[in-house]
This record gives C-alpha cells, structure tokens and sequence, in this order.
C-alpha cells in the first residue's frame, strides 16, 4: 500500500495527541489508494524538513464561463510529485448556516472521490466547502458533476466572495432576523458578480444574527450584517432571581460589566435603561432565561473590513444603524450596488472598499453612494482642524461659489 | 452569459438540509443551556428541545472520516448535522438518550467533544504548507500541536473565565482574519524578498511591483542588462504584496520564517466593542513537528489569564483591567521596541497620559 | 558668548517674591477650601491659612490698571500677588478681614471675582486684530463677549458640574493650544492662499514654500515670466503653514474667515485620560462687535451640559457618556460630513462596532 | 486728548458688559497721551469694519546678541497710523509661578511707559510678560534697563521657548515636587539655548506638580514634567467620613469615578488598592482634606505634544515613568540633552520633537536618546504585523547579520 513505501518521522508526530490529526486524514485517503495524498504527505515531509512550502503560485485556471472558484497550485518539485505537480482547489458554495444531511455529504463525497485527492476542509475560512486538490482536466467534470448535484462554486478573485451567515433563527434563540435566508437570497442575487470577477478586488459580506456576531463579520467582511433591536429588552423577573439564587453575582458581573451602567438590580428586579442600552448582548448571553432582546428587530449595516494587507487591518464601520431586514433586502442590495458603482469607478486595482473610504475621505465616500452623514457613524467628531470646505464666497458678489 | 451548462444555480436551498424539528421551531427558540461539556439543549417556545453535540474537528478531513461523520448523524440525529463558523461538526439531536453514546462513538473516532460556553473551541486557521505557496509556517501542524496541549480547556476538564478564540494565520494576509483574536498566532517573513532577477521580466509587471510596496522599498533597476528591481532593504516590512503580485520575489526563507503571538483581540460586541489583536511575542523561530516555543507560550498566556480574570473578562479585557505593562509582566514576556507600532496610527498607541502604576 | 552688557541672567529669582506665610508653609500645605466664589483658603501644617482672592482680568492691560493691582496688594496683601495659567490676578491675603474689602475694590474697578472650583475661569487666548499678522478673527473681543455672556458661572450665581475651560485660538497655530479645551473657539480661514506673485520671488523661497504644504496643494510654477507657485485649491486645507513661511500667501479674507467650534477636550488626567477638542460646529462667520452667533452656540452647548451632566463630569466626559448623537441632538447642532475626519487618523475615528442606542 | 479725536462705534460695544474690558485697557493708555495706544485704536476698528486684521509678517528685529525674545510686528497701513507701523513685542521671562511684588510690577510698568505703548498681557499663553508694542528703536534701551532690573528676555523662533511651572509647593498640598525650582534652574541652566535659536523648531517645558496638570504640560509642552507619586495616597478616615456626613455619595461620585475601580468604600471606611492607583488625583481632589498623595514622590516625563501645524495635535507621551525631583535635575537635562542632540542632527526644518519622534519611530527614537523601551510607554502595543525585523541569518553560517 501506498504508505508502506514512505516513512514520514516528522509527520507522524502529528498522529499523536488528543486533537484529531489532519495528517491521519491525509494518511487514511492515501490508505484508501489516493495517490496525490501519497505525496502530499511526501511533500509536507519535506516542507517540515526543509521548513518552506513547495507550491507555486497558481496560474489562472478555473470552469468554463466563471473567473473564480477554482485556486490554481503547482507545486515546485514535479517530477519527485508528479501525482501533485497539478494541485487545485475548488471552492464550493456551502449552504447558509453549513447545514448538511448525510446524504447531501456523500454525494458531495462521491464526487470529489471520483475527481480529486478525497481531501476538503470542511470549511474554508470564507465559508466553502473546499475541495482540496486536483488536476486541471478534472476541474470541468467535477464542476459539471457538482451542479448536476445543485451545487455550485464559490468565491475567488476580485469578485464577490461566498456570503456566509450565523446559524441564526435555525437554532439560536437571539436572531434578530433571519439571517439563512438573507444570506441565499443575497448570494442567488448576486451569482453573476460572484462568479465573474469585475471588482477592482474582493468583496465580502457576511451575516450575523446578533450583536455576538457569530461569524465575525465585524472583522472579515466588507458588508457586515450584525442583527439588533431598537426596542425594550425582555425581562422575565423570576428567571432574574432564579439566576440570582442560584449564585450569580448581577451586581458585578452584570450590571458592572454593562458598557453603559444602564442596569440596575435592588435585589430583586432588575431595571434596564432602554434608552441607554447600546445592544451588546452581555446580560442577555449571561442569563438567556430570564432575557432576551426586543421585537422590534433587524440590522445594523457596516462597511469595510479586512486583514492588514496593505494599509493595516480594518473593522467594518456603521453606514445604516438600523435596518428592517425583510424579503427582498432591497436595502442590502441597493447599497451594495451603490458602493460597487462607485469603488469600480474610483477603486484602484486590489483596493478594498475599506481603504477607499478612508482614501476618499468617509464623508466623500457618503456622498456618493448617497448616505446622509449622522453621528451615528462616527466613535467621535475629527479632532484635526483639517476641515476641507468646500466653497467660499469671491468678492464683489456676495453668491456662493463652487471651487473648481 | 447564458450557456447550455448549468451555471449560476448557487448553493442548494438550506432547507432540503434543516431537520423537521427546526423547521418547527424556526425563529421561535426560547432559550439555550449548555447541560455538559459540548452539549447544549435549545428549547422553543413550543417547549420543543434540540440537543446539539460540538464535536471537535482537524477541518481537513478525508471523504472517508466525513462519510464517518454521515453515519454517525444517521444514526443518531435522523441525519442532521452541520458544521460551525470554527469548523467543528455539530450533531444535531432529539432524543437525549442519543447523547452519550454518540460521544462514545465520536471518542473512538478521536473527535473530542467541547467547545461550548467558557471553553476555548477550534483554531481557526489556513493553508499552511499544505496547499499555499505564501506561507510563513505551516497551519494545520501548529494548530494540531497547540489544540493537543489545550485540550482540558476544550473538553471541559479545565474551566476559563470566558470564551478563547485562537486564530492562525500562515502569512501576513490572514486567511485566518487572526487580526481580531483572542491570541492570533501569526506566520511571518523577516527577510525582504530575494529578487530572481532571470524571472523578473518573463512573471512580473514592473510597474506594478513597484507600486505594490506600501513603503516604496522597490525601485526599478536594471540587472546585468535585464530589466528588473532592486529592494531597498532597510525599508522593507515583510508584508509580501510584492511577492502577490509577482512570484519572482519569493520571500520564504527557512531560516527566518517563522511565528508571532499576539493577543487581546475580539470580535463580539458583548461588554466591550469588537478590539484588535496587539503584538506578544514578535518572533519564535519555527520549530516542526512539535513547535515547542509556541504551544508554551499560547499556554503561559492561558494560564496567567485563566488564574487572574474575572468572570466574562475576555483576554483583552482582563488586559486593559490589569495594564500592559502587568501582563508583561505576569507573563514573562519581554518588551521590546517591536512592540511599539511605528505604522499609520502609531502615535495613537503612545501611553499619551500620566495615568500610570507605580 | 560673552558680551560686556548683561545678558543671561534669566527671570528673578522667584524666592523674591514669595509673601512670608508662604516661605513659611513652603511644600507644606495640608488641604485647602473654597470659602466662596473666588475665594479659597490653603492651610498649613502649621495652622498658618492663606487666603486666595482671584481676579478675572482681560489679560491685555495697560500699566496704569497694573499699577492698580499694585496698590491693592500693597493696601490688603503685604504687596502680594500672582497671576495664574489662565491669566487671573490672584491676591494672596492672611488677613481674612481684608477678603470683603477688596473684593469690593475689585468690583469697583471693574474686575469680578471667581473661577475657582466648579466654575468657568478666564478663556485662554492669543493676539487676534490686535497684534498678529494670521489671525482669522480677533481673540479678545470674542473672549470679552463670550465672558460678558457667561459671566454668572464665573461668579458663582450659577453652578457648573465641573470645571470648565474655555480657549480661544485666532488661527490653527493654536497659541492658545485650544486642542484639549472643554470648549474650544478657533479662528479659521476658508479660502486658498491669494498668491501673490509680484512679490514671490522677492519675499519668500519657492522650495520651502512647495514644502511647507502638507498635502502638496502647491506647486512652482511660472507666471508672466516670474517663478512663483500655483495652488491646488482642491487640496488646500486652510493650514495656512505656507503663509507662515512665505508673506505672499495671504490667507485673511473677510468674506470667508470666521470661527469653528470644539468641544469636550481636557487636559487633567483627573478620571478620564487627557483629551482633544473635537468640532462640534464646523463654521459661523465672523460677526464684530459682538459675535452674537458665538456666545450664543458656546451658551447652548454650555446649558445642555450644566443640566444634564453628573458631578465631576467635564463636558467631555459627559459626553462620552451620553454618546456623541445625544450630544448633537441637545445640542441641536447639525451634523454634516466634515464633522467626519478624513485626515491621518481618520479611520480610527469611525464607529467600528455595532454598539449603537436605537 | 487722543480719544476725543476718534471716534470708534464698534470698540465702544465692548466697553460694555460685565468682564474687565481690553478696550477699556487700551482706551486708558490712549488717555494717558499713548499716541500708540489711539491709532492702535483706530487701526482695531478698522479691522472690526472690514474684518481682517492690519499686520505683516514681522522681519528679524531683535537685541543685540540674542536671536530671540522679539516678536517683530508692522502695520499695512503705515501712513495712517504712523505711530504704529513698528509695532513690536517683547517677551519678558516671568518669575516661577508668576509670582510678583507690587514693587516689582511697578519697575516693569516704569521701564515700559518709558519706552513703550504701555500695553502687557499678563500673561502670554507660553508663560511670559508680554510687553505689547514699541518700536525698533526702543528695543535696546528696553533691554537695558529690564535686565539692569533683574529682568531678561524669554524665548521666540527655534529655541527653548520660556518654561512655565504651576504655583507648586509655594501654594499647592498636592505638589509632588518643587516645581517652581525645577522651572527655574532648568531656565538657567539653559540660557544659551533659550536667546540663541539653534534648533530645528521651538522646544518648551512645562513643569506641574501633580497630574492635574495645571500649567496643561502634557498638551502644550515638548517635555511634560507632571509630579505624581509612587507610594500609598494618606487617608485620614475621619475626614472621609466627615465627607460622607456632609453629604458626598463616595460610592457613586469617588469610587464610581476612580479609572481602575480600585477604591472601595464600607460605608465607615475608605480602602485604596494603590497598586492599581493611576494617580489620577479625582479621588483626592474631592476629598482634599481627607486625602493627599503619597510621600515618595517624583514626577513622570513626557514628550512631544505640540499644536496641529502641520502632522495634527499632539499630546506628549511617556518617556520616564516616575524620576526623583531634586537639584540638580541631572534626569531633565540629560534627557533633554540627548533629545536635542538627535533632533538637532536628524529633525527637518521646522519639524517639532514630536513629530521627529513619529517620523523615526518611538522605537528608533528611544534607541538614539539611549532610553530602554518599557510598556508604560505605551496604550497598548502595536496591532498592526508590519514589524521591521532588523536582522535576519544568512545561508551557510548560522550567525546572525546586521542588514545594511
Ligand atoms: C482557503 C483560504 C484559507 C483557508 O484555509 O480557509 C484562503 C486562502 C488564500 N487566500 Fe485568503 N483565504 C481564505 C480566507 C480569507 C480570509 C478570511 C475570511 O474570508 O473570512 C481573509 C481575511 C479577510 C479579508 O478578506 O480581508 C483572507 C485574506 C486574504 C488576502 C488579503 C486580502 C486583503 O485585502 O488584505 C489575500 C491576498 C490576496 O488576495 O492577494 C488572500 C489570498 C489567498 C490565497 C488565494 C493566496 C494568494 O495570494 O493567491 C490563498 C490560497 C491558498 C491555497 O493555496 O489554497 N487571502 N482570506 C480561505 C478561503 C476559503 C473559503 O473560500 O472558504
Ligand atoms: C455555532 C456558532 C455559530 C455558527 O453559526 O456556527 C455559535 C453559536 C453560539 N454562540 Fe457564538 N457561535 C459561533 C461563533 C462565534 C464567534 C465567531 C468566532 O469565534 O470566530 C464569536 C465571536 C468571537 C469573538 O468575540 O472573538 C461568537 C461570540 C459569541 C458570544 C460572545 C462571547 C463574549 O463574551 O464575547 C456569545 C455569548 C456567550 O457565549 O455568552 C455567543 C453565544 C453563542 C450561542 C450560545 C448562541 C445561542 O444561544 O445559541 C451559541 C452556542 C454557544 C457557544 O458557546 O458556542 N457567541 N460566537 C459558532 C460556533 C463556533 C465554534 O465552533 O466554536
Ligand atoms: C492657580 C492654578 C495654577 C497656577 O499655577 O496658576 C490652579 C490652581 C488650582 N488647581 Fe488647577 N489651577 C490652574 C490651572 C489648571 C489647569 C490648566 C488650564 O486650565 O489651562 C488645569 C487643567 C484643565 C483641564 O483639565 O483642561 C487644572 C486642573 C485642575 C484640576 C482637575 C479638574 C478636573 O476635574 O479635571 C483640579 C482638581 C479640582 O479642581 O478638583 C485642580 C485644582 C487646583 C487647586 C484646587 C489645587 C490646590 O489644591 O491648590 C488650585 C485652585 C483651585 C481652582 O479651582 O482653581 N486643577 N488647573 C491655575 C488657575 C487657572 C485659573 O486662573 O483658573
Ligand atoms: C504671544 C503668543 C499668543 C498669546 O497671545 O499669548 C503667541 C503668538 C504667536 N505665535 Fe504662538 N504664541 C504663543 C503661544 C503659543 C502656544 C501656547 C503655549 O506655548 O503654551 C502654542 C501651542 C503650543 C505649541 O507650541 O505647539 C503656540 C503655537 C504656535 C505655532 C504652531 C507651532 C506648532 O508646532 O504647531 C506657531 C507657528 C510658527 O511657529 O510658525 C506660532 C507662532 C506665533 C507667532 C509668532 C506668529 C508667527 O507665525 O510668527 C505669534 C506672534 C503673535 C504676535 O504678533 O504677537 N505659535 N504658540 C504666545 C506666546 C506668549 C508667550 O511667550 O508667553
Ligand atoms: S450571532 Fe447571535 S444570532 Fe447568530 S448565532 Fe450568534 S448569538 Fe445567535
Ligand atoms: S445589552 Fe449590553 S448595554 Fe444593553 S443592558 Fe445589557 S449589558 Fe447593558
Ligand atoms: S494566510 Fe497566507 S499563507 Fe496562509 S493561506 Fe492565506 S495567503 Fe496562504
Ligand atoms: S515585502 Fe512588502 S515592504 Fe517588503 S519589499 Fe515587498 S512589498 Fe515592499
Ligand atoms: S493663534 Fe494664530 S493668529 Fe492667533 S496669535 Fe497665534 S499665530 Fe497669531
Ligand atoms: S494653506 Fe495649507 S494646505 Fe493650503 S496651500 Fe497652504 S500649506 Fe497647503
Ligand atoms: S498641578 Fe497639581 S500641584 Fe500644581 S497647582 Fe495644580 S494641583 Fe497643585
Ligand atoms: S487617585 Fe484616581 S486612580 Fe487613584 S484611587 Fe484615586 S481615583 Fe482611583
């Protein structure tokens, strides 16, 4: 059998220890005669000896019509690897809230024996399922074989990359919509830009039930959706004092730690200062018994997200502090559309929508995509006295003038 | 662009995949309570409950080991289950009686079970030198290290004052979107990429190379006649957007390649807002397979925040309770001027007041 | 460098004019107290007190008013007296008798008493029309008006929940280093630099004037056959540090010159850490003798916070508190996008979390 | 007289009103036969009429010897107001904590009437005299007869401008050091820096006593010396209670505002966890007769701060956490020494300490002054990954290579 001829001590330290081991994976589909993973673990080996990768960048390949997908790898020792000189990857669009049933997760498995290394993640940190290795000639049949199915790719490229969503309504108590179906309907609306990239770079959006933002949409995609409510928080006081007896300090850890103070408990009922409540979900995640949020729910839009490449790491910040968030989300949509209007105007080439903002000057960028400016938007007012006015008055005629 | 493919069918609906009790619950669940280790019950308001079983999972599995997983949800969970934003598997259930044997059998198959509440779950992390020709170290290997040694913290033996989120990212472009973390641990170049000047011209767009470094450390230059750049050392900050841009500037280097920790990061909005990760440890060489600098001082960090924090205090709160210059010191960690940002918005980071402990 | 005239020989020695209560109780002071508005007594661990009478004064003053407060603290201080940071007269007296009389003096002249404790003192301010080339309105004149105004919570008839400093900068040089007032009164210029290129050449050196410009706004350029600059009026942010090295850019210009306004800036590291001003209305154009538009702004924002703000609170903290929408809704000041940053720091000044009142 | 000849409509407005008036000021020397002080009148309504001031730049004027202390001052409309087209200042370093004799103000007030407009402001926001108006002319016999009264010239243009100091020990419980002694050996220590520019752009110190800051050191300094302590805060608990007695909620107004939550009060005691005291002084400041720093006291050193023009506002940031005050401050002045050193060699042109400091790096800064980085002197540390490792190995030989 395959792993009878190669001996891998470094890797097989990996097999060891509490945690599953991803080298076990990659050893029991080489058991099951899957060649590439015979090498793969031969390559990795390698890369542990040597202590650098041995893939190349990938060069442009993918289905027939998309322009995304598909991750081209070659690695950079062909011919001791041949079986991996071609090593591609596919990413396939997961179904909101990565719900499966057996059956949909073997015929997925079917597939990808047939056409690759038998290897996924399960899932990728966008959000795919990705199928983790093939060759350029099985990428069309895999595809072909995967839409047969219902399925289709993801994300990748300068598109719009696979929208993920929290678990939401499905299973968790604090949804404050529903984030499953938002997620579909905006990833159905927009299949064309997210398989045929014509953005100046990507473009994310992710879907959080909650101010937990549960998939950290906050911090990794262009367009979060973070739910929250605009009304009173329900309170069931016996639950309260049933927290209460059974030990839990509210005092201090409740009220002490609300972000604004505007708890208070005498003892025996706890206050909420509505009006002050910033919707951070503290006391309600410390005692889901006895709170929960309001009814009159929907989201809280931000834009701007990424890593730090290039100009450091950004959080998405707040364009429309609440939204009701019903079929169709015309107000996701239109926005989206808006922004993408602009950035592919003015984007420069691998410029995410968040450092435009901050490029352009974030009150430009709300002009145009036509936002009215509130403080809502902002941590605080410009402390600089920077202030860029844009028109002043020319002698003579006391008229306004625009600058050129 | 119509074809005669099929194209543009998106995802399947994720309803043909919900089970029947969610579907009659759906948007109506009262509340939730983790009734062991990886095991929280959902109940509606219809009085309905939903056992959900968190196993523990390497996310890069075989189609054998998911096929596993498959069975498994037949015949436990009517065959439901579905997979979370950290990568784990969940086991979806309505009969309480399935709980326990299905962990038995999850234990055989060596998925521990945990993750839930105070407890820190799955490492989200990358490619690594699996699959990407850009990393820095390998992902799935450290991660698998680090999850072996922080295992009680997972499967409950051992209880934290919050939630722990470690993310890993094989390279600056953070895959792993670490940049919000708990503890990110974090792979990185230290050497400016060695110009292959023979490939320059055949791979790489000068102009565009040129352009690409945020510190304008590239300039054009010609070598032994052919066109190519030259790097100015000195200013160069190890991000890699040349070598995105242009494979003939590789930057992986064995020898200076390697592994940062930092910490205090969240992404939550629960008591304090969303914080990113700040800088621990600037650099610990890569050490395969085992990685023994990074799994101690992941878990020196546990520790002292585990044996110091108040309850719900995440690591960069219990951080900004204690001081800096406290958790320095708690941990043992030295200070030097890498810590100190001299980016964009450096001087913001400056300690701009006299508040201070002495 | 040594000449025959006296040169060098710094300030007199202090110890000079120290009353003797003070060499007494020198570094040994226990507490004090605020007998009255204006008043307050610091007690010795001796016992010794030490009565403390502040003055309000223009701080421009002629030497025939200076001459005054002479004869007064020769009259009721042993010939003592002092000025504070702020510019007040402070008369320091040790006979608690001679309090009432002087103060009735004071009035007389013209001078009230007060700013001590939790009350507004003197404005910090600059030279305005009455001395400095750059000023984009007058400082005294807006700071006797916005006193005149706000006279009743320098005197005491009214209470403040804190401290209150008010600045007054006439350009953004900002020699009254407005940047961390709780309410800041700035003078600023709207319209680009008139170039002024017969004298270019002969008053200012083009390089230094292409550098002096932050965001490269100017550029040389050849008119009728003379070198001189041309400027971007797009770019120009109205720094004025180009005319500051180069006369030929005027900036003063009536139509457009006028007043922006701060708030909620401190300086103390009492509670909250040391703050800048931030703008809360952006422009209100200059209107001499009185600037009724100023008083009145600086009025409302002074109001919302004496009712609504918690003891200790300065306006900034209590702004914080409330969140920054509140404050604009009290206020009722509009708020428009150069409210929004856009320059270094910009992106830090965003609001990055979902923490939001509804 | 000089004020019946003119007639100033708009001036007159503010004359009126409650708060002593600066026209009045000017209108009294006017009256005193001030030819000065009427047309510096006339010219100010003038202003008030059209709204832009009359000035120009002022050129070099100066004394003898020194390069600063002179602030020259021309009218634009020199042939109507002839007795102001030279309308320069003088600044006169003020004693330690503005503290004055009537005797030594009326030697000022002498000195002045002879040789000038006989307008002041007491003081300018750096800290010195100000003496307001006089022509070229006058500038060296004024020099004369200031200095042969024990009086000197403070500072202007690129060199140590005038320090200031809060009223300190001489009048202040709270002082953790001298400030006024401080503030006076380092002004005469640095004499030669302070009347000969010689620096790159101005340098400024102010020294306050505690962190109340009253002299607003940290954001108008380029060194901020701010007294603080690092031992316990005295309590007396009867004058705490006698606090509570009178009507003080030290609950929510004292320990509800401590920064580090580190106070805690029974009801009967106050109780100070000083190891997490930040010294900000609230607690202290409310309760003067109860509280009071602790004895082992010194001051924390701080750098940069500085107006807007032209990088933004700054405020001064921590360099050395606590340092002992005594004579002969050798901890200030090599500090500062060293500080000018580098700046001198590697500051541009009209670029502050603080902006140098950013430019290089805190880190590289720290490096060249020979200071040791610690994380007292930062918020927090660096979020963004772009850290400029400084040495990496090179093939072949393991040892480690300075870069180039
Ligand atoms: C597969 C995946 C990592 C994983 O193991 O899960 C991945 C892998 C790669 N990412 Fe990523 N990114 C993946 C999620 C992310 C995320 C996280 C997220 O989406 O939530 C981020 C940070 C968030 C963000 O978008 O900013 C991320 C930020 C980047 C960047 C930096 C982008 C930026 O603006 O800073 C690059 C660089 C680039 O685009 O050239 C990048 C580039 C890459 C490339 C294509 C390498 C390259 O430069 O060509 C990697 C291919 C690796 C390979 O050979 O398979 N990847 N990448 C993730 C996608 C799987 C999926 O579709 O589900
Ligand atoms: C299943 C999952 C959503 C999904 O669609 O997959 C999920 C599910 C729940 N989250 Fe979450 N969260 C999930 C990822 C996240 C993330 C995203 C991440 O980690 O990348 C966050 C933000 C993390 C951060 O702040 O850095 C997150 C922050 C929270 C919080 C806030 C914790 C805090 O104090 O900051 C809560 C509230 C709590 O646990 O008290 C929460 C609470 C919950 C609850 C209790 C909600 C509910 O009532 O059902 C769910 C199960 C409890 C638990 O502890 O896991 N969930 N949760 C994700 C499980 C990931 C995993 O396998 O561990
Ligand atoms: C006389 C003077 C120092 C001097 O050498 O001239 C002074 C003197 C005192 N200050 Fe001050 N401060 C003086 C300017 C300042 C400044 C600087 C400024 O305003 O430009 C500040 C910083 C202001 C800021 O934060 O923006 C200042 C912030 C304080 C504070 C902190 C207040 C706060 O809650 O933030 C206190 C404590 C208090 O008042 O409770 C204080 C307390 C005091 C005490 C009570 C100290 C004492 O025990 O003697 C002194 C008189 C009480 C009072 O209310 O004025 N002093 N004090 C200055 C009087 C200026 C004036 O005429 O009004
Ligand atoms: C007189 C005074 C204002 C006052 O009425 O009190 C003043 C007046 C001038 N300042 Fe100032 N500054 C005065 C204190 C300040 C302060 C406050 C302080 O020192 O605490 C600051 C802010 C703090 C700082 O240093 O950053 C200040 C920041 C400036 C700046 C901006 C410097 C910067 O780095 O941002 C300039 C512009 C320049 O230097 O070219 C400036 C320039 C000027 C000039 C010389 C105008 C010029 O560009 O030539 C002004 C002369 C006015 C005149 O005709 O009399 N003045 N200047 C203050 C000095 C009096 C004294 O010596 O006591
Ligand atoms: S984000 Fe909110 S709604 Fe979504 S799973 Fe997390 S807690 Fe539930
Ligand atoms: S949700 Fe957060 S802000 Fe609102 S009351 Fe609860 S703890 Fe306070
Ligand atoms: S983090 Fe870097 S190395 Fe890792 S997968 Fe992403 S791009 Fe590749
Ligand atoms: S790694 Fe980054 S900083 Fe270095 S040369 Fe390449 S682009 Fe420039
Ligand atoms: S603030 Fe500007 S105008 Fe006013 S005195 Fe200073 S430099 Fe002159
Ligand atoms: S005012 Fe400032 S921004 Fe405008 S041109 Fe002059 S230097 Fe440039
Ligand atoms: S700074 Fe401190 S010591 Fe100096 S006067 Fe103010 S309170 Fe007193
Ligand atoms: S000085 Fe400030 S930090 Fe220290 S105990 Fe008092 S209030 Fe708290």
């Amino acid at each position: 059998m395959a792993d009878s001829q190669r001996s891998t001590p470094m890797l097989d330290e990996l097999k060891k220890g509490p945690w599953p081991s991803f080298v076990t994976q990659i050893q029991e589909m080489a058991d099951e005669g899957k060649e590439a993973c015979d090498q793969l673990l031969g390559l990795l080996e390698r890369s542990y000896h040597e202590k650098v990768g041995h893939w190349k960048h990938g060069g442009i390949v993918g289905v027939m019509g998309y322009g995304g997908g598909v991750i081209g790898r070659y690695s950079d020792l062909q011919q001791e690897y041949p079986a991996i000189a071609h090593f591609h990857t596919l990413r396939v669009n997961q179904p909101s809230g990565w719900f499966y049933t057996s059956d949909a997760l073997r015929t997925v498995c079917d597939i990808w024996d047939r056409h690759g290394s038998g290897l996924t993640n399960m899932h990728g940190s966008t959000g795919d399922i990705i199928l983790l290795g093939t060759t350029t000639a099985e990428l069309e049949p895999t595809f072909a074989e995967l839409t047969a199915n219902d399925f289709d790719l993801g994300g990748s490229g300068s598109n719009v990359r696979t929208p993920s969503c929290c678990v939401g309504p499905a299973r968790c108590e604090w949804a404050c919509y529903d984030t499953l179906d938002a997620c579909y309907n905006i990833t159905m609306a927009f299949q064309d830009e997210l398989h045929r990239p014509a953005f100046p770079y990507k473009f994310k959006f992710k879907f959080s039930g909650c101010p937990n933002d549960c998939v950290a949409s906050i911090a990794r995609s262009d367009m979060s959706i973070i739910g929250t409510w605009r009304d009173e928080i329900r309170i069931d006081q016996d639950e309260v004092r049933n927290y209460a007896k059974a030990g839990m300090n509210i005092e201090r850890d409740i009220c002490g730690n609300c972000p604004t103070k505007c708890m208070a408990w005498d003892g025996n009922e706890i206050e909420i200062d509505d009006s002050n409540c910033v919707k951070c979900m503290h006391c309600i995640n410390a005692m889901p018994k006895a709170l929960r949020p309001g009814v009159d729910t929907g989201a809280t839009v931000l834009l701007g997200s990424k890593a730090p490449i290039v100009e450091g790491a950004q959080l998405s910040s707040v364009i429309i502090p609440f939204l009701k968030m019903e079929p169709p989300y015309e107000g996701i949509k239109d926005l989206a559309e808006r922004v993408w209007d602009f950035w592919g105007e003015h984007g420069k080439n691998r410029e995410r929508v968040g450092e435009l903002m901050q490029r352009v000057g974030l009150g430009n960028f709300l002009e145009a995509i036509e936002v009215e400016p509130i403080p809502e938007m902002v941590a605080y007012p410009r402390d600089n006295p920077y202030v860029f006015y844009e028109e002043y008055f020319e002698e003579g005629d006391g008229e306004e003038e625009e600058e050129q | 662009m119509a074809t005669d493919r099929r194209t543009d069918i998106g995802p399947p609906h994720y309803e043909r995949f919900l089970p029947p009790i969610i579907k009659a619950n759906y948007g109506k669940w009262k509340y939730h309570e983790i009734l062991k280790p990886g095991v929280m019950v959902h109940v509606g308001e219809s009085g309905d409950k939903l056992f959900t079983v968190r196993a523990g999972s390497p996310r890069l599995m075989g189609t054998k080991r998911i096929r596993k997983f498959a069975e498994l949800a037949d015949k436990y969970c009517g065959g439901h289950l579905r997979f979370t934003s950290r990568h784990n598997c969940e086991f979806l259930l309505t009969d309480q009686a399935n709980i326990d044997p299905l962990i038995a059998e999850l234990a055989e198959l060596g998925h521990p079970v945990g993750g839930i509440g105070a407890a820190i779950s799955s490492i989200v992390h990358t490619q690594g030198w699996v699959h990407c020709h850009s990393a820095a170290t390998d992902a799935s290997g450290v991660v698998k290290c680090v999850m072996d040694d922080l295992i009680e913290y997972f499967d409950g033996t051992k209880k934290l004052p919050g939630k722990l989120r470690i993310a890993l990212a094989c390279c600056l472009n953070m895959c792993g979107a670490v940049h919000c973390s708990d503890i990110a641990i974090l792979g990185v170049h230290r050497r400016p990429p060695k110009v292959q000047h023979e490939n320059m011209k055949k791979l790489c767009e000068i102009p565009n190379v040129v352009a690409s470094c945020p510190t304008a450390a590239i300039r054009p230059a010609e070598v032994n006649g052919m066109p190519s750049v030259e790097i100015d050392e000195e200013l160069c900050m190890f991000c890699a957007n040349c070598f995105s841009v242009c494979p003939a500037l590789p930057m992986a280097d064995a020898l200076n390649d390697g592994i940062s920790i930092w910490v205090g990061g969240k992404v939550s909005n629960a008591r304090s807002e969303p914080k990113f990760s700040k800088l621990a440890i600037p650099f610990i060489a890569n050490n395969p397979p085992r990685w023994p600098e990074v799994t101690s001082a992941v878990r020196k960090i546990v520790e002292v925040w585990a044996e110091n924090a108040r309850n719900y205090e995440r690591l960069g709160e219990f951080i900004e309770r204690i001081g800096w210059p406290k958790f320095f010191e708690l941990t043992e960690i030295e200070f030097t001027k890498q810590h100190i940002d001299d980016y964009k918005y450096a001087g913001l980071s400056f300690k701009r007041s006299a508040q201070l402990r002495h």
